[in-house]
């Protein structure tokens, strides 16, 4: 086992290489339609990582909700609008706006080497490793006991924040055909 | 092993069968260009309208539904796999849960947002 | 830190966890495709013949090899190749990408959920583990449904490309069908969840010692929601809205022809083989014999590993029963109209599901924990 | 094995091709497509993190994400639909002459 660390190394590497390719699309693309099949190879490919991270249980989610569910909306939404690709030549490139990207990365540069430099120390108590994890039931199981216990209350609130979601779409989307019809 | 690694082999041959299949007929059929064939078949019929024309919104609202029912399922699924060990609690957590959905199931219901005519 | 080339290729020839995994994944893998490729012809012939009993016909019988006819089996490799070497139309306007992307996006789910499926019981070969499933998970279930998810992109996409609005109209059809039905499917797995106490497909078979332990008794709500989703996710009748030849013409793959079009129906064909594999490793038990217990067979053939062909025999006959009711329902049931499906999906399965959910719950509570 | 940097690295340039998109796109749509790549960027941190602290509570965070992220997408869409019907575009230089 140990000569074969560098699959999974080789397999992170050209999966960050995909989601980065993606992502550029996703931004890049004309066509809405294309930029949403690049969102769902690139919600795919991260759920790839997440199970590298051994979250298997969160990678099937990613894929079930976010790439089977979300992106399905946005397609159905552009295929309902009838869409046209856009004119991307009109984009202006102000100074600020560079700006504001470059400071975003930079802020993300030192506090993502600060934290991976100092994240050890921030290890609470009551951890799991891999190893544990396996011993302890697996990724679902354990993540289901976090979550019905210490996470209860968020648990609970995001069925509150689903019912206002579903009533906002329900009001939002059927506004028109009311007042059409009165 | 962990099993993203056979799932991405998988993925890739899957997208190369899919791709030699649907290369496969522009290798090996004949090519003859002609005006009418390439013509969209429709119906059968010369085309009136455009290609495409707007769908209704009723195909959307039933997509936002499926997202919403989708996070509830598994949510769902997190319970059922902890059933034993969380007893009564764990009904009581999930039971509050589905009510608080079941509310705006009714309200959809209500509403008429799943009338399709 | 970079990779490390100083790698030891010499453990690659020795046998250890990794090498034994790959190849026994590649080599499960390959005999699976092998025979995922036969289905497609075997099907269409089953469903030419089939109809032909049920209305007193002979269907296809001519083509044969020299004078051994094989009951016309060989008419559907014919038309595979006829299929293969036909001429590809790409209608104009058609957007040049997609159009060739969606039959990709069709195929690649079937397999990889075709995946998942435990097909016997485990072998022992010295002294190494090999489930036989090609990829065993903790979160079985969830993956199945995650990645037959995306089977929706396939189905939008190929109408979307085809510059038609027939085919728009017949694939917004079916890819809301689809995700409409993906709901009660996703509910009626719960209570079997909620009784194994586990998403591991190749646990849930080995919790199914018995054969009043099949999931069928334990949970028949459910195995009647997951057959009628059944029929809506494959877009299959009574619930093949998006071909209603009256009014959609073939639904969203009405512009794809030759091989393209052999693609959908082997998506079309694996998913339905998928399903009814689920269905019976589910609720009747997959691999295991009914009657005969697991180690009453090894103690009866000598070795489990004599009990895998036995196991694997056992789901090819509990799938093919199903796969004889895709066909069946096909020649018996009227197709339903668009508004009911949705009606019936959305104001029935739901709360039904969600009941069976509730109910099994509570029933389950009361007997385990007073 | 991997170092968590790399994840940081990944996560943060994904973060801002999405940026990039919320910026310099005037389709709505693809607005909202550049706010869910965000969304997943952070997603990535949480897992990496997680794996790193060997603790779940990341993974339990990116569960609440996704559901924000869905009723986020859900709302945005509607909104979406209710402007293109109103106006007939889903441009935003268009929908900020509107302001006045």
């Amino acid at each position: 086992m140990e000569a074969f660390y560098f699959v999974p190394e080789m397999l992170f590497y050209a999966i960050s290489g995909l989601i980065l390719l993606s992502s550029i699309m996703v931004v890049a693309a004309r066509n809405p339609v294309t930029s949403a099949i690049f969102l769902v190879v690139d919600l795919f490919f991260v759920a790839a990582l997440y199970a590298q991270l051994d979250a298997h249980f969160t990678a099937a989610i990613q894929v079930l909700v976010y790439a089977g569910a979300i992106v399905v909306l946005f397609v159905f939404v552009i295929m309902i609008l009838n869409l046209k690709p856009d004119a991307l030549r009109g984009i202006r490139f102000s100074l600020g706006e560079a700006l504001v990207l470059l400071i975003t990365l930079a802020g993300f540069v030192i506090v993502g080497s600060e934290l991976a430099h100092t994240a050890p120390d921030l290890t609470m108590p009551g951890n799991l490793g891999s190893a544990a994890i396996e011993m302890a039931g697996g990724n679902t199981y354990v993540v289901a006991m976090r979550m019905f216990t210490a996470f209860l209350w968020p648990f609970e609130i995001a069925s509150v924040l689903i019912l206002l979601a579903i009533v906002a779409c329900v009001m939002i989307a059927k506004k028109d055909k009311r007042v059409t019809k009165s | 092993m962990n099993p993203y690694i056979p799932v991405i082999i998988v993925l890739i041959f899957g997208v190369v069968l899919g791709g030699i299949l649907s290369g496969l007929a522009a290798f090996l059929g004949p090519k003859k260009y002609s005006r009418e064939k390439m013509d969209p078949y429709e119906c059968g019929v010369p085309k009136v309208t455009a290609g495409s024309e707007k769908m209704s919104v009723k195909f959307y609202l039933t997509a936002i539904l499926f997202i919403l029912f989708d996070i509830e399922t598994v949510f769902l699924y997190l319970w059922a796999r902890t059933f034993k060990e969380l007893g009564w609690l764990g009904i009581i957590e999930i039971a509050v849960f589905v009510l608080i959905l079941v509310v705006g199931y009714i309200y959809v219901v209500r509403r008429g947002a799943l009338e399709w005519d | 830190m970079g990779m490390n080339l100083g790698i030891d290729f010499s453990s690659l020839l020795q046998w250890n966890d990794f090498t034994v995994d790959l190849v026994a994944f590649a080599v499960k893998f390959a005999i699976l495709v092998g025979g995922l490729l036969q289905l497609p012809p075997l099907l269409v012939w089953i469903e030419r013949r089939v109809p032909a009993l049920m209305q007193r016909r002979r269907g296809p019988n001519r083509v044969g090899i020299f004078k051994w006819r094989l009951y016309g089996l060989l008419q559907s490799l014919a038309d595979t190749v006829k299929l293969i070497f036909k001429e590809e139309v790409v209608p104009d306007g058609a957007h040049k990408v997609f159009y060739h992307l969606a039959p990709v996006f069709c195929v690649f789910p079937a397999f990889l959920v075709a995946c998942a499926i435990p097909y016997g019981p485990d072998l022992t070969i010295y002294g190494y583990k090999i489930p036989l499933s090609v990829v065993r998970m903790d979160v079985g279930f969830l993956f199945i449904f995650a990645i037959s998810s995306l089977a929706v992109y396939g189905v939008s996409l190929a109408g979307w490309a085809s510059n038609n609005k027939y085919s728009l109209m017949g694939s917004l059809r079916a890819s809301a069908q689809m995700i409409s039905y993906e709901i009660p499917l996703g509910m009626s797995l719960i209570p079997i969840v909620l009784i194994y106490g586990t998403l591991d497909l190749g646990k849930i078979v080995e919790a199914q010692t018995s054969f009043f332990q099949w999931g069928v008794f334990a949970a028949p709500l459910s195995l009647l929601i997951f057959v009628i989703c059944m029929f809506a996710e494959t877009n299959r009748a009574p619930f093949d809205l998006a071909e209603a030849e009256g009014e959609l013409v073939a639904g969203f793959h009405t512009e794809y022809n030759s091989a393209k079009f052999a693609a959908f129906f082997l998506g079309e064909y694996v998913s339905m083989f998928v399903l009814s594999c689920l269905a019976s490793t589910v609720f009747f038990g997959g691999w295991q014999v009914p009657f005969v217990s697991y180690d009453a067979l090894v103690a009866m053939l000598g070795s489990p590993n004599f009990v895998a062909p036995v196991g694997i025999l056992m789901l090819l006959l509990k799938a093919s029963f199903f796969m004889w009711v895709y066909i069946w329902v096909r020649w018996t049931l009227p197709r339903f109209r668009y508004d009911q499906l949705m009606s019936l999906g959305w104001k029935f399965m739901l709360p039904i599901g969600l009941a069976n959910v509730v109910g099994t719950a509570i029933v389950l509570a009361v007997l385990r924990f007073k | 094995m991997i170092p968590v940097e790399n994840y940081f690295v990944l996560s943060s340039l994904v973060f801002l091709c999405g940026l990039a998109g919320v910026m310099f796109r005037r389709n709505l749509i693809m607005v909202l497509m550049s706010i869910e790549l965000m969304l997943n960027a952070v997603n990535i941190i949480f897992v990496a993190a997680s794996r790193h602290l060997a603790q779940v509570d990341g993974q339990i965070m990116v569960l609440f994400v996704i559901t924000v992220a869905a009723c986020e997408a859900a709302v945005g869409l509607a909104m979406v639909i209710a402007l293109f019907r109103r106006y007939g575009t889903v441009n935003t230089e268009f929908l900020r002459l509107l302001r006045g």
